[in-house]
């Protein structure tokens, strides 16, 4: 093989490798001595070395890994804060039990999920998700709460009844899982 | 053996029949139903005879194709000739065959794609610049993740057998008065206790219903000490008012 | 700000993600409009176009994403040690007709297939390649699906429309199945 044709699959196992990677293990994939990679490697690193470019390739840890570069710190964390919302697991097992379970009292919930849940309730309220339906006629009148129309409109639900039951779920895992199938 | 038959993996019968159709080079439009009938039977023969499990779709396509034949071989009726239009007997089978052709090739176009995880890779870590921004957090939410979560809370219990194919069809109600007779004179009672060795699906989604009636009923009061951990029922109401109580269908409004 | 350096920002932003991201979301993090956006998007995607790269931007699912050029699949896969996946052909099946026929319910799915296809729904729910739309307004209330980003993604279409037509083996003219089929 032409040590120029290296080059760009280097570029790609570095890309996807999730920790720096070591010259040796680069030769060893590709079955060449490390002193065929360490000069492609030199070159890759000043290709990125440019003004233009937005991601540099480091040596760090004894390994080579890509990362971008130290002046567009800011634009990456801008990026991520204007993520759209992702759940969190405590998220979500909220939100599913009061949609299933409305109208229902802070209690409840946490009985049902064994921790504490205010702090989920309060983030759910803020992204307009869940409402609060009114207070139980209970000793200290706790808030009974229920989900939103945004929560419908998030789910593209025309309404609650739109939410698939548990048992329409239990019935397609009655199926074995079909044999031979490894996607990830 | 009158056919030369190769036992692939037939997806079905629709597969089946398609693979038998390219094989012998036939008209999908106007299948010789006599001879792929006699292949297809021969070829469910060879596949029982390997002790593969053949499917009831199977067996139903062959009652189908033997039907179909028949009708071909009935004289046709004054009625029939009168009626020319009358549809071919084939007709409803072909169009699923077409049908079926259609998207098996789609499908392995799909297949013959570059596909991520398989022929071209990602970046599907956290980036070591974001890592400290995004953690314990879900990829996507849609509505199956929302059952998948209340599923979750059910999760911890054994997983279920399916031998026994006549379970009992209980509901909620008989459930809740079982449940409230179990924890009677207990102080407290492990959720995986109210099942038997190997309880159907059936049984645990009524019995969680069952406990979440309980709850909302605040008659029992559910602790767990850690995620995925032991749900445990303690009874919540003094016991001489628990047996007084007797619950019916009106009540909680379940079927 | 001088559109000139914009690029390398967006490589970075790009870089960054580990999803796809949209032309909007990089306009919304740098704080300009869609259009300006938009040119320096292709001019990346062309810059990684040369062959002497191992990476190439693509746009899938609706937004950018780097990835490896499909032809050293081989040497990431030895670098890695992954043993390349397997779609099984009942799943490749379902999902192709999910995909041309969304949104379509179990049964229709069944008759196309001619099996009972509810296992492989499950396996495909739950990598989350198949997602529910909603419930359908006929008795019984039988749960729709359609196709979902994650499908976009693994398959690298920008959108459905990106979907390979379907070849006509027949011009005979399909009747919808007995199920009551209103996809496209």
């Amino acid at each position: 093989m032409d040590t120029i044709d290296l080059k760009p699959i280097i570029e790609a196992l570095i890309f996807v490798s999730e920790s720096p990677v070591k010259a040796e293990q680069i030769a060893e994939a590709l079955d060449v001595e490390k002193p065929v990679v360490v000069p492609l490697l030199r070159q890759l690193c000043s290709d990125y070395a440019s003004d233009s470019r937005g991601i540099v390739l480091e040596e760090t840890a004894g390994g080579f890994q890509f990362r971008t570069r130290p002046e567009y710190a800011e634009w990456v964390r801008r990026l991520s804060r204007n993520k759209p919302f992702r759940f969190s697991r405590a998220a979500l097992e909220t939100l599913a039990i009061i949609a299933y379970r409305q109208p229902i009292i802070r209690a409840e919930i946490e009985y049902l999920r064994g921790v504490d849940s205010g702090g989920v309730l309060k983030t759910l309220l803020d992204k307009h998700l869940v409402r609060i339906l009114g207070k139980k006629d209970v000793p200290g009148r706790p808030m009974i709460y229920g989900t939103s129309r945004d929560f419908l409109e998030l789910f593209g639900l025309k309404d609650l009844s739109g939410l698939p039951t548990l048992k329409e779920f239990n019935e397609l895992a009655l199926e074995a899982p079909p044999a031979g199938d490894e996607s990830p | 053996m009158p056919y030369d038959i190769k036992i692939d993996n037939f997806e079905g019968p629709l597969d089946l029949l398609l693979h038998l159709i390219r094989k012998n080079e036939m008209d999908i439009c106007d299948i010789p139903i006599a001879e792929i009938t006699g292949q297809y039977l021969a070829t469910i023969d060879a596949m029982q005879s390997l002790n593969l499990d053949i499917a009831g779709e199977f067996l139903l396509m062959a009652a189908t194709l033997v039907h179909i034949k028949s009708r071909l071989l009935l004289p046709q009726s004054e009625d029939d000739l009168i009626e020319a239009e009358e549809e071919d007997p084939r007709a409803e089978l072909v169009r699923r065959l077409l049908e079926y052709q259609k998207y098996k090739e789609a499908a392995s176009k799909l297949d013959s794609r570059p596909l991520l995880c398989r022929d071209v890779f990602a970046r599907k870590f956290p980036s070591p610049e974001l890592a400290a921004l995004e953690e314990d957090e879900f990829q996507s939410v849609g509505l199956y993740d929302l059952v998948e979560a209340l599923r979750g809370l059910i999760r911890n219990v054994p997983e279920a057998c399916y031998h026994d194919v006549t379970f009992e069809q209980m509901s909620v109600t008989d459930r809740i008065n079982q449940i409230l007779s179990q924890l009677a004179g207990k102080e407290n009672l492990p959720f995986g206790d109210l099942f038997t060795p190997s309880p159907s699906r059936h049984e645990i989604v009524v019995s969680f219903l069952a406990m979440l009636e309980l709850v909302k009923l605040r008659m029992v009061r559910l602790l767990q000490n850690a995620r995925l951990g032991t749900i445990w029922l303690f009874p919540a109401v003094a016991e001489e008012h628990m047996a007084g109580l007797d619950f019916d269908e009106d009540v909680l409004g379940y079927d």
